[in-house]
């Protein structure tokens, strides 16, 4: 059965939410079956996860199933050192999200389901177009869950994402159809395999025009200064559950297409406008940081937050070299942990109060200390503390972002001081100071919310203390990945002689 | 030669009649002038040696369809002052043989590259009954079931929308 | 030459297991019945206490060993390893860290203790040796790191727990924002520390990223690189160890309960700048020009805390800008290349200040936490202990012959003279007179003269044993510690400087016996100048000054908080603000909502042509009709 | 010639559309729509005897079918229409107006 291990955790939850949807289920019943099928994918998600050994840097279980032969197309999953990470968060951090909050809305369980099982079909596809069709599907759910049962200005906030997801994505669409027809007169067949599209030696305005299609696509999901604009908006009106998919997995998932797609396949133009992306990743960092300070709702904070470290989290690609991609992959789950605790926290705060407005709160550390010591763990892990998982992603970067450009460095590293400067107030005005009127019956967190959330407490300390086995699993596919653009890099500096068709690639000579 | 006179007398009426058409103001008076040109239309047919077109042509075109028409008319009893006023009419038809005069132009110009065949009427089985009956129930089957269906379709909207009562 | 000892790696991880136990039964008790603070007490001293006892068996370990051969190393794990960056959780014990283990966790241990008493009936007294577990732990790391990152993670531990500890009333808006002061200039001078660790990594970090290789390595690091690494670690210092710019969070940080300001912000946490400098002294060496700018910075720092000390009233406020004076004495030192000095004073320091921060707790509690020396006044006789153990602090840091903070400071300013740095010097010994004066300037104001609170004073009484005991203690240290490390002009032996040798790249040097003396004469002299004015102003009874005029502006510490505030907080929040009310809606997202008000247009145009009539839609048809037919006519040229 | 059988297709089929356009009498528009169906039968028929070859003339059947079909429905929609408005102007209907 383990051979179509991936299958089964993208479908399972897929063919539950349909199911959810169309049986009679009670909300409570919904919930359950939510529950179930993510304990079920969790458990699945950790054997994966352990048995993925990542040593050799290739696609583990892999499975293949042409859809249609004639344009080459296919059902081919697999996994690697890059999706790896990424794919654990889609799969674990879903039982919490039905475990914390109140009992939402039979229709709300199945999209939850629906997105979860896209997500983890979006990571694993090795087929743009399999790709591409599960990056559409997760936005569906997206759409209803934001749409139907978000907060009161929901509607231009669910029209925004969508909108502007969409517009990317089409870009994306067309750029993988140039993709497809330009492998076709290279070499003679039809195939729409990520691999393949890699090996195309893509030059002329055509390819530039196609990578500004991606790398839109995903600037926009992830999202990349100028494209954040609707996620403020988004991640505000959200449920907070939907929030916490959205930041926690979703925009990792942008990260991930560009490490995945963009940087193999247009090696040459990536490398090109590196350094605009990123600057692009920087500003974003400042300009969202510094946005944060200002927010008087405690989610707007939050996104805000959000949307900085991905610039940050963006910033380690671009950067093109071996520790700040490293950097990126870690901070990807790293961020997945703390961003997400933090949002769960809000939402047991927003559940209980009814309120989001920063100034309502104060004292809550002397009202429910456990709440206040896992916000603080996340909060720290969030500022990238020694010792917490933030760090050691923000100091790769950070690490890498100086050997490509100091300048840039300097700036990335300010994220270590903007980020206390919002998160630290914040801390303050929610947890010290006398407590406020509004948190008057506020009750620690019940025995049932510390077990859910403690593990990812636990994962976050453990990240940060003894990083190494997860390193261990993505470290050779990144060196695999940056092999091919360090060689572009080398060429356009005119250091050494193109290679030579049919040439091998070894990372021994770079 | 006969036959090119005919056409042209026949061809004549037919434009006459469809110009009565669209310029009576009452519809009992264009649809009287549509016969005209339905009837012409047969004759055309039978220049054509449609033999089967021709009868079904004079039978349900200007016999049943015609007559449903002029009936349904007179059963509604339309008076001079029930009729819509039409004030642009006249800027209508002109503006509009402007428009439709490139059309024109075109398919007439594209039906001057035929091939110039005299047409001259065949007395053998060509659109005859049987013939065309054969071609209908062996090559044509699927369409013409399908057009019965939609025969049947219509009528038993007819029956619906026409029979309805109470409203109002 | 390395010798691989296990038990290192137990060292932080005693207070740290501390920290975590006394952090669970604070969390699991915190709502219901209390556990009593005997328990507590007990649990919280025990780690610190064990890691001073295997400290000094490291010590005497390394003093087993042949002088090249002192190095103890433990690696616990691969920290992580990416491409050529090979980090591990590594633990190395040579004589400086040896040394700075010593006195950490002996002063350490001394402060647990003292906070027993000082901190009883306090309800959140488990979370508070929680909290001190987890900074001398953190503490430990840095001390005992085998390598810049593991050194950083102890760097920002003690960060973090200087931030908790300020903010520890966190009632109190107040304490909360000096805690988030402390937090955030520390964080600016950590940006320095990631970026020189960077920039020392791409230099020479490739063939291992620990001191060790780092030194062997040092001689491939090209000079712009080198002085790069050099000065940005030291914005990390000057983060760190309240140096100019970044001192403004210290005085601030007093906030929070006194034995945290004696631990953390005197004793051990505020030095780990200085402990960071002499750790890569094997790059200061190389780069004359960074030590420049850290001696100036150190002694300019000196100067102007020296000045702000003069005229504060609270007692911890003075003792506070007393402490970042002498850690600008340290790195004027370290600056210098004097390395072995400054890491001295860091030792010598730790007694006194500590001394001095609890004698004042001493006071603070005996008066219920007034701390306004205005407010005091004769106590000499109702708190005779902690007045004679505060004299003595208060003598080795004014700089008194005999004691630890002369013997120390001398050896920097003697090491400045002979180095040619005659203008570090002469700013260095007009400190040692303010020192002088403002030391006693407190001592006499508090504890001579008669009480200017009777109240106060009537309710006043000594502390408990377990307060005055490490009073005593440390008060045997500020006497004795100097005698460690007695200059060759009065026989001794340098012992400390010795011993750090193998840790250090440093060369002593030989002034001469006139520059030794010309040295310890200006100093003793600066000393006396200062406490006779001292005497002659306050031990007549004097009343809190008028706060006007430039006793006004030193007061208020030139206003440097207020210009920091309107430079850099001010426009900060402004630009937040500005991005968030202006930039994002009308800058940023205009593309997007003017893409959405485009489409609103077209439809509003094309709306026009819906007139709602079929007729008129068969002719839109018609006319489309009739351009294609145009159009294909042409083409065909019909 | 069957040229001119086909320019006749044509000019019954533009004078249909213009009946369409320019009339507002439902009936008319209505039987306009007639005589372009029917010129597209002459079409056929035409088309059918230049080729010798009898399709067009199953075609012209199919036509005629489907104009029965349209016939029925169309008055009975107009039987409905009058008796809801009592006019037969189309531009009372105008549901369509953005």
């Amino acid at each position: 059965m383990f051979e179509h291990l991936i299958s089964i955790m993208i479908f399972v939850p897929i063919i539950a939410g349909l199911v959810t949807f169309v049986l009679p289920l009670s909300r409570e019943a919904a919930r359950i079956v939510g529950l179930a099928v993510s304990v079920v994918v969790v458990l699945l998600g950790l054997k994966l996860f352990l048995s993925f050994s990542g040593a050799s840097g290739s696609f583990e279980f892999v499975e293949y199933a042409p859809i249609n032969e004639s344009l080459g197309i296919a059902y081919s999953l697999g996994v690697d050192g890059i999706s790896i990470l990424v794919l654990s968060a889609a799969a674990l951090l879903f039982p919490m999200v039905y475990l914390l909050f109140q009992t939402k809305a039979k229709g709300y369980y199945a999209n939850l389901l629906i997105v979860q099982g896209a997500m983890i079909g979006a990571v694993a596809a090795t087929d743009m177009v399999l790709f591409y069709v599960f990056w559409e599907v997760m936005l569906l759910p997206v759409f209803f869950m934001i749409g139907l049962y978000g907060g009161p200005n929901r509607l231009p906030a669910t029209i925004k994402i969508t909108i502007y997801t969409i517009a990317g994505s089409l870009l994306m669409l067309a750029s993988i159809i140039y993709l497809g027809i330009s492998y076709h007169a290279q070499s003679g067949e039809w195939s729409f395999a990520m691999t393949n599209f890699s090996e195309m030696s893509l030059t002329g305005s055509t390819a530039t025009l196609a990578f500004v299609g991606f790398m839109i696509a995903f600037a926009i999901k992830i999202p990349l200064f100028p494209f954040h604009t609707w996620l403020p908006d988004a991640y505000t009106e959200a449920p907070t559950a939907t929030t916490f998919v959205l930041s926690a997995v979703m925009a990792k998932i942008g990260v991930y297409g560009v490490i995945r797609f963009v940087v193999p396949v247009f090696d040459e133009s990536f490398a090109r406008y590196a350094l605009i992306l990123a600057c692009s990743g920087v500003i974003g960092m400042m300009y969202c940081g510094i946005a944060a300070l200002a927010q008087k709702d405690f989610k707007r904070m939050l996104a805000f937050s959000s949307a900085s470290h991905m610039g940050i989290i963006a910033l380690g690609i671009f950067c093109m070299n071996i520790q700040a991609l490293t950097g990126t992959l870690y901070q990807i789950v790293a961020h997945a942990t703390s961003t997400g605790v933090l949002f769960l926290l809000l939402g047991i705060i927003e559940e209980r109060t009814e309120s989001r407005n920063i100034d309502d709160f104060g004292g809550l550390a002397a009202k429910a200390p456990v709440f206040a010591f896992f916000f603080a763990v996340a909060m720290l892990a969030s500022v990238g503390l020694p010792g917490t998982s933030g760090f050691i992603g923000e100091f790769l970067i950070i690490l890498g972002a100086v050997k490509f450009n100091p300048i840039i460095a300097v700036f990335a590293g300010t994220t270590l001081i903007i980020g206390v400067c919002y998160m630290l107030w914040l801390f303050q005005r929610v947890f010290f100071e006398k407590p406020s009127s509004k948190l008057a019956d506020f009750s620690d967190l019940s025995a049932i919310e510390i077990l859910t959330i403690l593990p990812i407490v636990i994962l976050i300390v453990v990240m940060g203390i003894y990083p190494q086995p997860f390193i261990a699993k993505i470290e050779p596919s990144a060196e695999r990945q940056m092999a091919v653009i360090q060689k572009v890099q080398q060429i356009a500096d005119n250091r050494i002689e193109p290679l030579k068709p049919g040439q091998e690639l070894k990372t021994g000579d770079l | 030669m006969l036959t090119t006179y005919l056409f042209f007398g026949l061809a004549l009426l037919a434009v006459l009649g469809a110009l009565g058409l669209i310029i009576f103001k009452h519809p009992m008076n264009g649809a009287m002038s549509f016969v005209v040109t339905l009837i012409s239309l047969a004759g055309l047919y039978a220049l054509l040696s449609a033999k089967l077109i021709f009868a079904i042509q004079l039978i349900v075109y200007a016999g049943a369809i015609m007559s449903l028409i002029v009936f349904i008319i007179m059963f509604l009893n339309i008076q001079e002052k029930d009729l819509p006023l039409d004030p642009n009419r006249w800027f209508y038809v002109a503006g509009g043989i402007i428009v439709v005069g490139p059309i024109a132009g075109l398919l007439i110009n594209i039906s001057r590259t035929l091939p110039a065949t005299e047409v001259t009427v065949f007395d053998d089985g060509f659109g005859s009954v049987k013939e065309v009956g054969q071609l209908l129930f062996t090559q044509w089957l699927l369409p013409f079931e399908i057009v019965s269906i939609l025969l049947l379709v219509a009528l038993v909207g007819a029956v619906v929308l026409a029979g309805k009562r109470g409203v109002n | 030459m390395t010798h691989t000892v296990t038990y290192l790696g137990f060292i932080p991880l005693l207070p740290l297991a501390g920290a975590l136990v006394l952090g669970l039964m604070y969390l699991s008790t915190c709502q219901g019945k209390q556990i009593s603070e005997r328990i507590y007490g007990i649990l919280g001293c025990v780690g610190p206490v064990l890691s001073f006892l295997m400290a000094a068996k490291v010590f005497f370990a390394l003093m087993s060993l042949p002088a090249q051969e002192r190095f103890l190393t433990h690696k616990a794990f691969t920290w992580f390893a990416v491409g050529d960056l090979n980090v591990s959780m590594g633990f190395l014990a040579d004589p400086l860290s040896s040394l700075m283990l010593l006195f950490v966790t002996f002063v350490g241990s001394l402060i647990h203790i003292y906070s027993i008493g000082y901190m009883a009936g306090d309800k959140n007294f488990g979370k508070f040796f929680a909290y001190l577990n987890l900074f001398l732990g953190s503490m430990l790391i840095l001390v005992l790191g085998d390598g810049p990152v593991v050194m950083f993670v102890g760097w920002e531990g003690v960060g973090l727990c200087s931030y908790l500890l300020i903010s520890f009333y966190s009632d109190d808006p107040e304490n909360v924002v000096a805690g988030n002061k402390a937090f955030i200039v520390n964080r600016i001078g950590d940006l320095g520390f990631v970026l020189g660790m960077a920039f020392l990594f791409w230099g020479i970090g490739a063939d291992g990223f620990d001191y060790l290789s780092l030194k062997a390595n040092a001689h491939h690091l090209t000079a712009p690189i080198g002085l790069t690494v050099c000065l940005l670690l030291f914005v990390g210092a000057t983060g760190k160890s309240a140096q100019i710019p970044l001192y403004v969070w210290l005085p601030d940080a007093m906030a929070g309960p006194t034995p945290v300001s004696a631990l953390i912000h005197a004793a051990t946490m505020v030095t780990a700048g200085v402990y960071m400098v002499a750790r890569f002294s094997f790059i200061y060496a190389h780069v004359p020009v960074a030590g420049e700018v850290v001696a100036w910075i150190g002694i300019l720092t000196a100067l102007l805390a020296a000045i702000f000390a003069m005229f504060q009233s609270d007692i911890k406020k003075i003792l506070a800008y007393s402490t970042v004076s002498q850690l600008g004495y340290m790195f004027a030192g370290v600056g210098v290349a004097a390395y072995s000095a400054g890491i001295f004073h860091v030792f010598t320091h730790a007694f006194f200040k500590a001394l001095l921060f609890l004698g004042a707790g001493s006071v603070i509690l005996a008066l219920h936490h007034q701390q306004n020396i205005w407010k005091m006044g004769g106590l000499q006789s109702k708190l005779p202990i902690t007045y004679w153990t505060m004299l003595i602090g208060g003598l080795a840091l004014a700089g008194c012959p005999p004691f630890a903070g002369f013997i120390s400071k001398d050896e920097i300013l003697y090491s400045a003279l002979a180095t040619g740095h005659v203008g570090i010097w002469a700013i260095g010994v007009l400190v040692a007179g303010m020192t002088a004066y403002y030391t006693f300037r407190m001592i006499f104001v508090v504890f001579h003269g008669s009480p200017r609170d009777q109240e106060a004073y009537d309710h006043a009484h000594e502390s408990p044993k377990v307060m005055t005991i490490p009073l005593l203690i440390l008060a045997a240290g500020s006497l004795f510690a100097g005698s460690a490390n007695i200059p060759a002009i009065f026989g001794g032996h340098q012992r400390v400087s010795h011993w750090l040798a193998p840790s250090l790249v440093e060369h002593h040097p030989h002034g001469g016996l006139g520059l030794e003396i010309l040295a310890i004469g200006a100093s003793i002299l600066a000393f006396v100048i200062g406490i006779s004015i001292a005497y002659r102003k306050f031990t007549v009874k004097v009343d809190e000054p008028d706060y006007q005029g430039l006793y006004n502006f030193c007061y208020h510490k030139f206003y440097v908080d207020e210009l920091y505030h309107w430079v850099i907080v001010a426009p900060y929040q402004f630009a937040g603000k500005a991005i968030s009310r202006v930039l994002e809606p009308y800058v940023t997202d205009a593309p997007v909502q003017a893409s959405g008000w485009l489409y609103r247009m077209c439809g509003l145009a094309f709306k026009v042509v819906q007139v709602g009539y079929v007729r008129i839609y068969a002719v839109y048809m018609v006319i489309g009709l009739s351009i294609l037919s145009l159009l294909v006519s042409r083409s065909l040229n019909f | 010639m069957v040229t001119h059988y086909l320019s006749l297709s044509v000019i019954l089929f533009c004078l249909g559309i213009l009946g369409v356009v320019s009339r507002r009498n439902v009936f008319i528009v209505f039987m306009s729509i007639e005589l372009m169906l029917n010129a597209a039968n002459l079409g056929f028929v035409a088309l059918s005897r230049l080729h010798v070859n009898m399709d067009g003339h199953v075609l012209a059947l199919m036509v005629m079918a489907v104009a029965a079909a349209e016939a029925a429905l169309a008055l009975a929609v107009i039987i409905l229409l009058h008796k809801h408005k009592g006019n037969l102007d189309t531009n009372i209907f105008s549901l369509l107006k953005g």
